[in-house]
């Protein structure tokens, strides 16, 4: 049955891909990206992804088709038939690479089976002692935020870099930051009052949703990037329905702006506090004299840190193209 | 607080960016930024130091051991590329300031010096990782801040120069994650050193093959090896100078450290039957890139692009050197590496002082410019000359190396062409020299001299340096005869 | 069942040079964009098909359970997931200041007006 | 056993209304029609098999977290089919006829 | 077993409904059937997580029913903003 439901998932994805390929207009595009991510998140719970497939949920299906419908909505869903076109080249390197890749395929070790290199080497010790060394249940986030917590610090400093280069790619005038909360409140001729009251009473709970993601990781699929992305789909969700000007009011764009360094300083601060005491860097056995108290007590430190960064830096970005759009529009 | 040396170059830029954020005075920005840079250097200076003396540090982040956690593990090559790399940013940033607000919108000022640092960061971190997947990370951190930073450039055309770059980089990255990945499923690890033990016992398999020639090709993407180099003219000359020179004296370096350490540190190039196929490719390529980039330079109308079309032809010479592939051409491909560096980085920043004197780059707007800007035309000079290879600056001293590599593995036709080309940098540097000294000064065009003091000094400070390092070659000669020794002592234990 | 033992990665080929072909093809900005999210995307999925072990199953430790999936895969894509979202959102800002400038976002129509 | 049989049996009516509603979209003729037949009956189908499910278990925590994905889907899909089709009509999208070619007559005070 | 076969119908559901994000032949129609396949998602990934025997799935599925109504609200939003913004949407 699995193997099945693999089969056909893959078929959907390519059938999907090849739509991408064909289509023209960018909102139909658009749409079937965010079905692509939806797939590719099925495909991961299937290939026991849980937390991988939370995550893409959240970005693939979510955030990222999102951003793409607020630039759609600045530029326009048109698409030239053929500029740009250069199927022959395109067709003749895309070939080489597949071909190479291909190639690559042919001497890896068959699909699924236990005793493929990849593990037996590394892998295993985590899943032996991963338990006993940070006392957490789930693997993904103790190696995430403990074994390879340096990773996690350069994935944040990521995601901080993405805003700090939005923001700076939008910039304009003499303000600084990502939004200008100048122009009246959006009030449409059709305020859509069902929408708004349905979700006036979803929002808390999606936040609240979204703390318990944070603080369930230890145990389940989740952490603090699932947490911060699904905390700022709330705000976002807010900030759709009753414009760009509501939702800065109640949260300022400064204050956001410094929340997303916040979150990272957060996460370095905990290594430098290993440093200081002699240890080496994001070595959390400082932190308690219990090692595996430390460990989960560092853990939950710097996933709170890339909570906060993540959730302020997709609202920092979001109220950057809404306010795109708003002084696009007046 | 000794041990912490390793992760120290890296950690200063990585948290000092987001604690930059709170200084909202882009003064104070600069001069923050400036201090990490600084203690970054210095840092790295020690840790060259250190690395002279004891050989291999090793430092387990998180306090995981090797194959488990993720390691920083400096050698000599790491050490002398830090360096460079921290010396470079902190020049070039000191000089910034001028330039930064010549050119870029004011409201971006504060935010440029954070994406500043997060570039330089990412590029150390690179550099300093032993661990592939981190590899890729701080690829990505660094690649995305020069995203913002090629796009804060005055001219529209610089948001479509920063686009294509992040189109190829993107693919560029991606590439080398798609071979990480083959790796990772062949050998079950990502740490560079147990990749080098486990790679041999595998023999001969497509899948590494497939492996390697995806690192490769996604690191020529960001080396900007010919003909993957298609985003650099556009990128250099539509990025604000001081990005330029940041980039040019920085980024491409780190690439080819990148290139080298795989193909030696981690492949075992040599023992591989790829290698003869492998070091064809690299010199053909190289020579291709080496005299092409030099032609279109001579027909370049505009100093930037001149410049940045060099730069594909200089990096065409590191290819070679690779491709060599022996002790001495590994030797001279880090020679030239650090000596190109102290060049570029004093050709843009003098690039930089004329933007903001005359406003633009054309040849025809720098007419006459070396008698208005003497000392830095001066400096522009020294670097010139040191790029053709004159004796007594820094850039003879790598070409030196280059050809002696070449006649000692017996390639005799590339000895000549590797010369032949540096003539064809001389017929560029001398035109410039023309205009600049030869031509009259277009009249009636005199904008405000702007106080750039910090800028004069940096932009003398790196030609003097390609000056000092023509005579005393004794740091990058002996730093890279030891780490082109380590890189293919790896191979036979 | 020897095709079977390689089917995963072969669509998984296929998935990329979709993506991939998206990217070089279409002149659009924000539909290169996308082409470069599934070629990412795509990526991602051989990655955790790598990591899958048939009868595994999710790496949540638990006294019952005796087979695992490797968790390492998942947790490289996690990051790399944030670094593709990073990725697409810096390119469609960059997408935005290019409408801005010159009005358009096809690949011909921008470089026709640079070169005038 | 009974409550394995009822859990059966609301998988299988599920089912059954979710390929029904499948079915309409995908041969009706025009958008109303379409969003009408997904819309309707994908609020009963998702009831009756996340109910299905919700038998099926035996621990409290997965049967609380299926309540709360019912209670969500109950509040959200027929909002967002309410929405849409709102969007749709004022975005310009009229209804048509048997074949989709024609547009069918408006009511009066509408156009 | 009627397990399996709610499996298959939410697969043979999302093959039309893919089918019709591609054919379109309206906007509109792209957008429902992007909305009836991130439902069928949850429904499968519910179905499979008791497939599974393992229920910790059940959180993904919530968190896909959460996405895809903010993703649908957005579509609306945004579709609207802008055909108030340039009225008849000049650009297609």
């Amino acid at each position: 049955m699995e193997l099945a439901v693999n089969i056909v998932l893959l078929s959907l994805l390519v059938t999907t891909a090849a739509a991408l390929v064909l289509v023209r207009g960018l909102l139909a595009s658009i749409m079937l990206t965010s079905i692509y991510g939806l797939l590719s998140a099925s495909f991961f719970v299937i290939m026991d992804a849980v937390d991988v497939a939370f995550t893409e949920a959240a970005v693939g299906a979510g955030v990222s088709p999102l951003l793409l419908l607020l630039s759609v909505a600045v530029i326009g869903r048109h698409e030239a038939r053929n500029a740009g076109a250069r199927p022959l080249f395109a067709v003749l390197l895309v070939g080489i690479t597949g071909a190479l890749l291909i190639v690559g395929t042919l001497d890896m070790p068959a699909f699924g089976r236990a005793d493929a290199p990849a593990h037996l080497h590394v892998a295993p010790r985590y899943l032996l002692l991963s338990g006993e060394e940070t006392g957490i249940p789930n693997v993904v986030t103790s190696v995430l935020a403990s074994y390879r917590a340096y990773d996690t610090l350069g994935e944040v400093i990521v995601i901080f870099t993405a805003g700090v280069a939005v923001i700076l790619i939008l910039a304009s005038g003499t303000h600084r930051g990502s939004a200008r909360p100048h122009s009246a409140p959006v009030d449409t001729k059709d305020p859509h009052t069902i929408l708004q009251v349905v979700s006036k009473t979803m929002i808390p709970f999606m936040l609240l949703f979204a703390f318990y993601v944070q603080f369930h990781g230890d145990y389940g699929p989740g952490g603090g990037f699932q947490a911060g992305v699904i905390f700022a789909s709330g705000i976002i969700l807010y900030g759709l329905l009753y414009g760009l000007p509501a939702i800065c009011r109640v949260i300022r764009p400064p204050v956001v702006e410094l929340c997303s360094a916040l979150g990272v300083l957060v996460y370095g601060v905990t290594g430098i506090l290993s440093m200081l005491q002699g240890r080496p860097f994001l070595d959390y056995s400082v932190l308690a004299d219990d090692p595996i108290r430390a460990q989960q007590i560092g853990i939950m430190v710097i996933e709170l840190g890339v909570g906060i960064t993540v959730a302020s830096v997709l609202i920092v970005i979001y109220y950057a193209f809404a306010n795109q759009f708003e002084t696009n529009g007046n | 607080m000794i041990s912490h040396l390793a992760v120290l170059p890296v950690l200063l830029p990585l948290v000092g960016a987001p604690a930059c954020v709170v200084l909202r005075r882009p003064g104070a920005a600069w001069a923050f930024a400036c201090g990490v840079a600084f203690l970054a250097f210095v840092a790295a200076s020690h840790l060259l130091v250190q690395t002279r003396e004891l050989g291999v540090i090793s430092y387990a982040l998180g306090g995981w051991a090797a194959p488990w956690g993720i390691e920083y593990r400096i050698d000599l090559l790491n050490a002398l590329v830090l360096v460079l790399v921290s010396a470079m940013g902190m020049t070039v940033l000191l000089a910034s300031r001028a330039s930064v607000r010549g050119e870029v919108d004011p409201s971006r000022h504060s935010l440029f010096y954070v994406a500043y640092l997060l570039c330089l960061a990412g590029l150390l971190g690179i550099v300093a990782t032993g661990d592939a997947f981190n590899l890729f990370v701080f690829l990505e951190i660094s690649s995305l801040a020069t995203y913002a930073l090629v796009a804060c450039g005055r001219d529209r055309r610089a948001l479509i120069a920063a686009f294509n770059y992040l189109i190829m980089g993107t693919i560029g990255a991606t590439f080398i994650l798609i071979g990480i990945g083959f790796l990772y499923m062949t050998t079950g690890t990502l740490n560079m050193l147990d990749l080098a033990v486990r790679l041999p016992q595998l023999g001969e398999s497509q899948t590494v093959f497939a492996a390697y020639a995806f690192i490769v090709v996604g690191v020529c993407l960001k080396l900007a090896l010919f003909p993957l180099h298609l985003w650099l003219p556009g990128t250099y000359t539509q990025a604000p100078s001081i990005v330029t020179a940041f980039l040019a004296a920085t980024a491409t370096k780190v690439a080819l450290y990148v290139l080298v350490r795989f193909s030696f540190s981690v492949f075992h190039l040599e023992t591989s039957r790829l290698a003869l196929s492998l070091e064809a490719i690299f010199i053909t390529l190289g020579v291709v890139a080496a005299f092409a980039g030099s032609l279109v330079a001579i027909y370049a109308t505009d100093l930037k692009r001149g410049l940045a079309w060099s730069s594909i032809a200089q990096v065409g010479y590191m290819a070679i050197s690779v491709g060599i592939g022996t002790a001495a051409g590994l030797q001279a491909g880090l020679i030239h590496l650090f000596n190109h560096a102290l060049m570029k980085g004093a050709l843009f920043l003098a690039v930089a002082a004329y933007v903001l004197r005359v406003g633009g780059t054309t040849f025809r707007e720098l007419r006459g410019i070396g008698q208005r800007m003497p000392l830095t035309t001066a400096a522009f000079v020294v670097g010139g000359l040191s790029l053709i290879g004159i004796p007594g600056t820094a850039g003879f001293i790598s070409k030196w190396y280059l050809v002696m590599a070449a006649m000692e593995s017996e390639r005799w036709l590339l000895a000549f062409l590797v010369v032949a080309s540096s003539l064809l940098t001389a017929v560029y540097i001398w035109r410039f020299i023309e205009v600049a000294y030869l031509e009259k000064p277009e009249s009636g065009k005199a904008s405000p001299q702007k106080p750039a003091g910090m800028l004069l000094t940096c932009t003398l400070l790196l030609a003097l340096a390609n000056l000092y390092f023509g005579f005393d070659t004794r740091l990058p000669v002996s730093t890279s005869a030891g780490a082109a020794a380590n890189l293919l002592g790896a191979r036979t234990p | 069942m020897d095709i079977l033992s390689h089917f995963n990665y072969w669509v998984v080929v296929v998935l990329m040079m979709l993506g991939f072909f998206i990217v070089i093809a279409r002149g659009n900005l924000i539909k290169k964009l996308i082409g470069l999210n599934i070629f990412q995307t795509s990526v991602f999925i051989f990655y955790i098909s790598t990591g899958k072990v048939i009868g595994g199953s999710a790496p949540v430790l638990s006294s019952d359970i005796q087979l695992y999936s490797n968790p390492l895969p998942h947790v490289l894509i996690l990051t790399a997931i944030v670094v593709g979202i990073a990725t697409t959102s810096v390119g469609l800002a960059l997408v935005l200041r290019i409408y801005r400038a010159y009005g358009s976002i096809e690949q011909d129509e921008i470089l026709e007006q640079s070169r005038q | 056993m009974m409550l394995d049989w009822v859990s059966g049996v609301l998988l299988l009516v599920g089912s059954f209304l979710l390929l029904t509603g499948a079915l309409g979209f995908l041969r009706f003729a025009d958008f109303y029609a379409r969003i009408h037949a997904c819309g309707v009956t994908e609020t009963l189908a998702t009831s009756c098999i996340l109910l299905g499910l919700l038998i099926q278990s035996d621990s409290a925590v997965p049967q609380f977290k299926l309540l709360l994905i019912l209670l969500f889907v109950l509040l959200s899909s027929p909002t967002s089919s309410h929405a849409l089709a709102k969007a749709a009509w004022n975005a310009g999208v009229r209804p048509r006829d048997n074949r989709g070619k024609q547009p069918l007559p408006l009511p009066p005070g509408e156009h | 077993m009627t397990l399996q076969l709610t499996v298959i119908t939410l697969l043979v559901v999302m093959l039309i409904a893919l089918w019709r994000a591609c054919i379109g032949p309206n906007v509109f129609d792209r957008v429902l059937a992007a909305n009836l396949f991130g439902t069928k998602t949850v429904l499968l990934i519910a179905a499979i997580s008791y497939l599974h025997g393992s229920p910790d799935f059940l959180d993904i599925a919530l968190v896909y029913a959460l996405i895809n109504y903010i993703s649908v609200v957005g579509v609306l939003r945004i579709t609207e903003l802008r055909n108030e913004h340039a009225p008849g949407d000049r650009r297609g």
